[in-house]
């Protein structure tokens, strides 16, 4: 096939492009500026252990600020795309889709343990490797778990997307707050430090980081129904 | 003042999505209203930055997280990101007001969706890190991807699928360009990066790259671009308005901005991508008929030369911003604003925004737009033009400057072909219903265009088109006084025909004192010969919209012309004269697409004109036109060339002649002699001024006057002979012009001063009996119904008046004695005495004769012979037609007995050119030459004797003859198959095709007609390349990486 | 072969075959499939640049002391960029499972050849 | 770095280019997906390897977790629509 000739002709150009790429690298022996300054600032600046997120909610706070808002995005457009279906669909009412009893009672009592373990990851984001969009995933598998085994159990959509738009609403209000009485937007020096290591340290981190937590999470999950509750049109 | 944060740009937009998101579904209105309260504060921020960085404010830089530049995100705004996020914000404020219905219709979700576009946008726009830029990147397409489904068109779904599957291969080039360029570097900030040796690092160059090409991509570039062309044909409007205006420029600051990077190695590139892209997606353009996916080829052709011009910044140095402002600004303004106006009305050809005829408004809006796409005066992209070619120019990049004229002229088609559909095809019966929403936003986009207009002419070097403050009055008023009739168009045509030659007359006395003699002699034939016309006006009754503001358009450009002191001055008048005229040729029954082709020959003659200037500025412009004569000599003929070419367009020398018989013919009765009688003057002062500037030019051994020579003379002999062969009267006439003209082009390049003499008496001359002859012979098509000769005939007892005025016309014209074309022959034939060149003279000599031939034949068959039945009870032609042709015979008489009255100043005032030649001696009754004398009364005088004694001959040797009635003639019983046939003036001079057919064949128009054809299905055959697949469209992304590459390995 | 070298030679192989994958396949949901390959691929690369061989997970724990954290730890910048990538790589690609969604709603096929109903 | 470290890297990066060969190759969509979901999940290893538990945290539960349930719902959609067919 002349396609697939032709496809693998230009990307094998690709690949002398990462080619060069990969014998031309040498891993740095030091930490590079911006590295360092990492290194050395995120414990007294910020107070953060986990330098990684010390980076994502502060010094590249804005990206990550773009990043739920990525998926902000994401979770409306797909619910607007697939807007006409969940209409459809409730006026067919249920679908005999049963799950097992021993399945159905067994989601129930995990539900509520995987959610708290996805509140733990993103609380602790400021000190152990895990943060927001780790935990928020987990708190949206444990509603995968009960939309699974249940799948016409009604979440209240505007309950996912009330928490939703707060958390994102009070995201954006931090970092003004930053602005205002620190020493820039998203800067999250406006609370205290406390103690070095602490659950409640590390100025405005963890409380950010949970936000993005529930807002992830909120929005994982919107998506989730919004692809899972779908009819087409018909 | 404290000025707001800039933060809060971001802060607003996502802060009132997520607040949206707390609403109630069903609160629609509010959810809007926050929208529209976000975009407009938002807007709100970006205008106070704007007038600060206008008022001289120093650019601010803002940090995030309390932490210092390279290690935290941070922001940089001076003027540029200033203006450009007032133009995002502005326009996406519009833009939601226009999709009001839409947004209410979809809910809460879509205008979220909007808003955090909007706010990505002005994020990329302001953010100096590499990899927040890539975030805000993708929020653009994320957020385009659910935009696009707004439209109620099934197949903007694909079209969104297309648009993601080629972003992935864009954010995967992207990122690894990104890492390995912080690898390099050390850091994400693109000033650290750009400061830092990242490029002399192998993985560093290759990363750049690829961020580089990643960014371009995003510009849509050929041929990695069928996808954008999807959205812009299914998208909804004004989402479409949004992604042309709104994302792309976004995504062009993005590419200025990396290329800081770069240095000034990659700039190539840019310039070669974008002009690759212009060219390609204009000529591709041609074969488009769908309004949407037009505007779309469009819109990536421009971006597309922004992005050259991007790749030019280093050459153009200060006037950079300027030149890529102006034509971004004026790029987005205008197709925003024609988006917009796309959604107000269903159909989707080109041809049905005849629509717009309805509302005259929307016409002139629907202009505005197309002149800013098209940089014509006095909109921003003419001043960035101008100021693009000369840099160019004064670094030699000769071949960049033919790329970009040629594509500019092609776009120039097609948007142009486009208006002569939306004014003259047949409109549709049904009337659409506009929501007053949708059109308040296009009229507002119309009025930013103008007010960018205004700005681009303060912010220019030059002077402002549209400003009153200016030293002399006389330069502001023409164009106001054109303007002035846009707003006073709805008046009855009878009073704004008034006001015109009020105004004219009134002109022409102010400025009379300060006229040399050769501007005295042009500017009574453009003001007052102009007014004479005007007078024929009169006839129209109703308001005749769009006429007013046209014509005064054409007449503020020509008197703006002759007495521009700069070549700035001098270029944006020719610029001002060929739109006006275009509008009025475009005005008569058929003439689309003849006025299309006189659009494109004069902007391509302007182009040429605005080269030589550029060549001969060598940095200094605008220059003294007077300055013309120092040019420095490797470059003066080439200047020369250019120059005689541009306006040898505008007088119609043969080969560049294709425009002028239809544009002259189908133009309405009184625009015809407009047209003929006084645009064609434009040409000759031009030339006029060429040659009394720069004299004789040889480029290597060739005398170029020379060449100008054997031009006007083969111009006169083939125009005449065209002329003879024609059926239709007013073409017979416009052919006849083209030979009028190249007597004088002729008599110019004769270089003496009998010669000039000469072609100055044909400027006169052929403005009086051409226009007399245009509006006669209009008359008579008026009232006959037809314009075909052999239609006609007997006409001469019905309409006496308009007899008289075509007889003496063809008296003067053809050099017969005793008017004053026989002067005109008097002194050419002495100033080809003068002259050294015999074998065009030889020319010359032989189309005196053919021009009887085609004079005769005008009077013969429209006049003489048998009267058709069908008129004989026709009329004389209306008053006001017939006015000003009794005028041009008193004047042409008295001209005949007192030539010297204008010539005498004129011989005095060329005499400072040719010191040392023999001039004419204007002493006495008699003006004397070398070779003899002539006297016009002694002249007419002798005439008239002999015409008197003739006369009574004949009347004596007829006192016998027997009257008979004209229809009692028998014919045969055949019917023949096309009657006309054997009619006797068809094919009147049948003998003389037969003999010198071979000279009139149409090489010349096959010849253009041939480049038009090969262009169209060049354009029509590359289209293909966009299947509709998308798997095709990413395979074209990674061939394009891959050969930008290729192409640039030398420089990595 | 060291760690790093094999980490992103295998990022970008995986690139190249997540993109032969989308360029070969004609279903839509297999083209979203080789997509995420590909992201995954440049999600390798990207951390593997950040690596540095001896060093530690930038965390600063009672192994890396604070002031020698400078000493110890790999380039943290990478890392922070991944996680914002995969993020966004997962919104594109609900996006597009979305579009998926609808296109097949609309013609009863996934075939993207099938939707070139806009061209030239 | 040891050599243990090095042989689990070299299996993962085989099993991870295994499996995207499979996704991209195989006829069954289900398995691409449950490929593609373990070329992740061999990704997110080799990101534990490369000092990164935070990016091998996220690539494990986004990359082969909710992305691999987000394949099937819209397999399963697609799916069911085809059997009415």
């Amino acid at each position: 096939m002349t396609n697939r000739l032709l496809t693998v002709a230009f990307l094998a150009g690709l690949a002398v492009i990462f080619i060069q790429l990969l014998s031309g690298y040498a891993p740095d022996t030091d930490l590079n500026l911006t590295a360092s300054y990492y290194a050395n600032q995120t414990a007294p600046d910020l107070g953060a252990q986990n330098i990684v997120t010390g980076i994502i909610v502060t010094y590249r706070g804005l990206d990550t600020l773009g990043e739920v808002t990525v998926l902000f995005l994401t979770a409306a457009i797909v619910a607007l795309v697939l807007v006409h279906g969940r209409a459809l669909e409730a006026e067919r009412g249920p679908k005999p889709f049963p799950a097992g009893e021993l399945l159905q009672t067994g989601s129930r009592l995990l539900a509520p343990m995987i959610l708290l373990l996805g509140i733990y990851v993103f609380v602790n984001g400021h000190l152990t490797p895990g943060g927001g969009f780790q935990g928020g995933a987990i708190v949206a598998s444990a509603v995968l778990l009960l939309l699974l085994t249940d799948p016409m159990r009604r979440f209240s959509h505007r309950l996912i997307s009330r928490i939703e738009s707060t958390a994102g609403l009070l995201f954006v209000a931090i970092g003004l707050l930053g602005l205002l009485f620190a020493g820039g937007f998203l800067d999250a020096r406006f609370l205290p430090q406390g103690w070095f290591g602490a659950l409640f340290s590390a100025g405005a981190i963890p409380l950010i980081y949970s936000l993005i937590g529930l807002k992830v999470g909120a929005e994982f999950s919107s998506m989730l129904l919004s692809l899972s509750e779908t009819e087409d049109e018909k | 003042m404290v000025m707001p944060n800039i933060i809060l740009i971001i802060a607003t937009g996502l802060g009132a999505a997520f607040l949206l998101g707390l609403l109630r579904e069903e609160k629609r209105l509010s959810a809007y209203l926050i929208t529209l309260a976000a975009l407009a504060f938002m807007s709100l921020i970006s205008g106070l930055w704007l007038i600060a960085f206008a008022g001289g404010a120093a650019p601010i830089e803002v940090t995030t997280a309390g932490t210092p530049a390279p290690f935290a995100i941070n922001f940089k705004m001076g003027l540029a990101e200033a203006a450009l996020l007032l133009l995002i914000n502005l326009t996406a404020l519009l833009s939601a007001i226009y999709m009001q219905q839409t947004m209410l219709r979809l809910g809460r979700r879509i205008m979220a969706v909007f808003l955090i576009a909007v706010m990505a946008v002005s994020g990329i726009i302001l953010t100096r890190d590499v990899f927040n830029l890539f975030v805000f990147l993708e929020l653009v397409v994320i957020a385009s991807g659910g935009l696009v489904l707004m439209s109620t068109d099934k197949r903007a779904l694909g079209a969104g699928f297309k648009y993601l599957m080629v972003s992935e291969f864009i954010t995967v080039f992207l990122l690894i360009g990104i890492i390995f360029a912080y690898h390099a570097s050390g850091s994400l900030n693109i000033d650290t990066m750009a400061a830092s040796d990242m490029l002399a690092k192998q993985g560093g160059a290759l990363a750049f790259f690829l961020i580089l090409i990643a960014l371009i991509a995003e510009l849509k570039p050929f041929p990695a671009n069928g996808w954008a062309l999807d959205i812009y044909e299914s998208a909804h409007p004004g989402f479409s308005a949004l992604f042309s205006a709104v994302f792309a420029t976004g995504a062009l600051f993005a590419v200025d901005k990396v290329l800081l990077m770069g240095g000034t190695t990659w700039l190539p590139l840019a310039t070669g991508i974008g002009l690759l892209t212009f060219v390609a997606s204009n000529i591709m353009g041609l074969a488009q008929h769908n309004d949407r996916r037009l505007l779309g080829y469009s819109s990536i052709a421009q971006v597309g030369l922004v992005l050259a011009i991007i790749g030019q910044r280093e050459v153009l140095g200060d006037s950079y911003l300027f030149v890529a402002g102006g034509i971004l600004l004026a790029h987005a303004v205008a197709k925003a604003g024609l988006f917009w106006m796309s959604g107000m009305f269903e159909a989707r050809d080109l041809k049905d925004w005849t629509v717009l005829r309805q509302k005259p408004l929307m016409v002139g809006i629907f202009i505005t737009f197309i002149a800013m796409l098209t940089g014509l005066p006095p909109f921003p992209g003419f001043y960035a033009k101008w100021e693009l070619v000369h840099g160019l120019i004064a670094h030699n990049q000769f071949w960049l400057v033919a790329v970009i004229l040629f594509g500019a002229l092609i776009e120039v088609t097609y948007l142009m072909r486009w208006f002569g559909y939306v004014i003259k095809r047949d409109a549709p019966r049904y009337t659409e219903d506009t929501p007053f929403h949708k059109e308040l936003v296009v009229v507002l986009a119309a009025a930013a265009g103008w007010v960018l207009a205004y700005v681009w002419g303060e912010l220019s070097a030059y002077r402002n088109l549209l400003s009153l403050a200016e030293g002399n009055l006389l330069v502001v008023l023409p164009l106001m006084f054109a303007l002035l009739f846009f707003m006073i168009d709805g008046l009855p045509a009878r009073i704004k025909n008034i006001i015109a030659i009020a105004g004219m007359v009134a002109y022409f006395i102010a400025s009379y004192s300060s006229y040399d003699p050769l501007q005295l002699i042009f500017g009574s034939i453009i003001l007052l010969g102009g007014a004479v016309i005007m007078l024929a006006s009169f006839h129209a009754e109703g308001r005749r919209t769009g006429f007013y503001p046209s014509a005064m358009l054409m007449y503020a450009g020509l008197a703006l012309l002759i007495i521009a002191e700069n070549s700035f001055a001098f270029f944006a008048a020719w610029e001002m004269l060929t739109i006006g005229s275009y509008f009025l040729i475009l005005r008569g029954k058929a003439s689309e697409p003849h006025a299309l082709s006189y659009i494109i020959f004069s902007l391509g003659g302007a182009f040429a004109i605005l080269t030589g200037f550029a060549l001969a500025a060598h940095g200094q412009a605008p220059f003294e036109i007077a300055s013309l004569a120092d040019v420095r000599e490797d470059v003066a003929p080439y200047v020369f060339i250019l120059l005689a070419v541009g306006f040898m367009t505008k007088t119609a020398a043969i080969g560049l002649h294709i425009w002028l018989p239809g544009a002259h013919a189908e133009a309405e009765t009184d625009v015809s002699p407009m047209v003929s009688g006084v645009l064609l003057k434009a040409g000759l002062f031009g030339l006029f001024t060429l040659l009394m500037t720069m004299g004789r030019q040889h480029l290597g051994p060739v005398d170029l006057t020379l060449v100008l020579l054997w031009i006007g003379a083969l111009t006169a002999l083939l125009g005449n002979l065209m002329a003879a062969f024609q059926e239709d009267a007013k073409r017979l006439l416009a052919y006849s012009s083209i030979g009028q003209m190249g007597y004088a082009l002729f008599g110019l390049a004769l270089m003496n001063k009998l010669g000039w003499l000469m072609a100055l008496l044909f400027v006169i001359n052929h403005y009086i009996y051409k226009s007399m002859l245009f509006l006669s012979v209009g008359g008579v098509a008026k009232r006959t119904g037809t314009r075909a000769m052999y239609k006609m005939g007997g006409l001469i007892a019905l309409m006496p008046l308009s007899f008289i005025a075509v007889m003496i016309g063809i008296i003067a014209m053809s050099g017969v004695p005793p008017l004053s074309g026989y002067g005109g022959r008097w002194v050419f034939y002495n100033a080809i005495m003068s002259a050294e060149h015999r074998l065009p003279m030889i020319l010359i000599f032989l189309s005196g004769p053919i021009g009887f031939l085609y004079l005769f034949r005008l009077v013969h068959t429209i006049f003489l012979g048998q009267l058709k039945d069908e008129h004989r009870r026709l009329k004389e032609a209306p008053f006001w037609i017939i006015l000003p042709q009794m005028i041009y015979v008193l004047f042409l008489l008295g001209f005949a007995v007192v030539p010297g009255l204008a010539l005498r100043r004129v011989d005095a005032y060329l005499t400072r050119f040719f010191p040392n030649e023999f001039g004419l001696d204007w002493t006495g009754p008699a003006i004397t030459s070398e070779y003899g004398y002539w006297a016009p009364v002694s002249i007419m005088i002798v005439i008239g004797v002999i015409f008197c004694l003739v006369l009574g001959w004949m009347l004596f040797l007829n006192r016998n003859a027997q009257k008979v009635k004209q229809f009692n003639i028998v014919y045969s019983a055949e019917r023949p198959y096309r009657p006309e046939t054997t009619h006797y003036a068809w094919n009147f001079y049948a003998p003389y095709r037969k003999a010198l057919g071979f000279m009139v064949q149409p090489f010349v128009t096959n010849f253009w007609n041939g480049i038009a054809t090969a262009l169209h299905n060049l354009g029509d055959f590359s289209r293909r390349l966009y299947t509709g697949n998308g798997q095709t469209y990413a395979f074209q992304m990674l061939i394009f990486v891959v050969m930008a590459y290729l192409v640039s390995r030398g420089m990595i | 072969m060291s760690l790093v070298t094999l980490a992103m030679a295998g990022g970008f192989a995986l690139i190249l075959i997540g993109l032969y994958g989308a360029l070969n396949n004609r279903n839509i949901l297999r083209i979203i499939i080789a997509f995420t390959l590909a992201n995954t691929g440049v999600h390798l690369v990207l951390v593997a640049v950040g690596y540095m061989p001896g060093r530690t997970a930038p965390i600063l724990d009672a192994a890396v002391p604070v002031d020698q954290a400078n000493a110890l730890i790999i380039d943290p910048v990478p890392q922070a960029l991944v996680l914002t990538a995969i993020v966004i790589g997962l919104g594109v690609t609900a996006l597009m499972l979305a579009y998926a969604l609808r296109l097949f709603a609309s013609r009863h096929t996934l075939d993207i050849s099938k939707f070139t109903e806009l061209k030239w | 770095m040891s050599t243990l470290t090095l042989l689990m890297a070299v299996l993962a990066a085989v099993a991870m280019l295994g499996g995207a060969a499979v996704a991209v190759a195989s006829k069954s969509t289900p398995v691409a997906i449950l490929a593609a979901g373990l070329v992740s999940l061999m990704a997110s290893v080799l990101f534990v390897l490369l000092a990164a538990p935070d990016v091998a945290m996220t690539e494990a539960a986004i990359g082969s977790g909710l992305t691999t349930f987000l394949f099937f719902f819209v397999l399963g959609r697609v799916k069911e629509e085809q059997d009415d067919d």
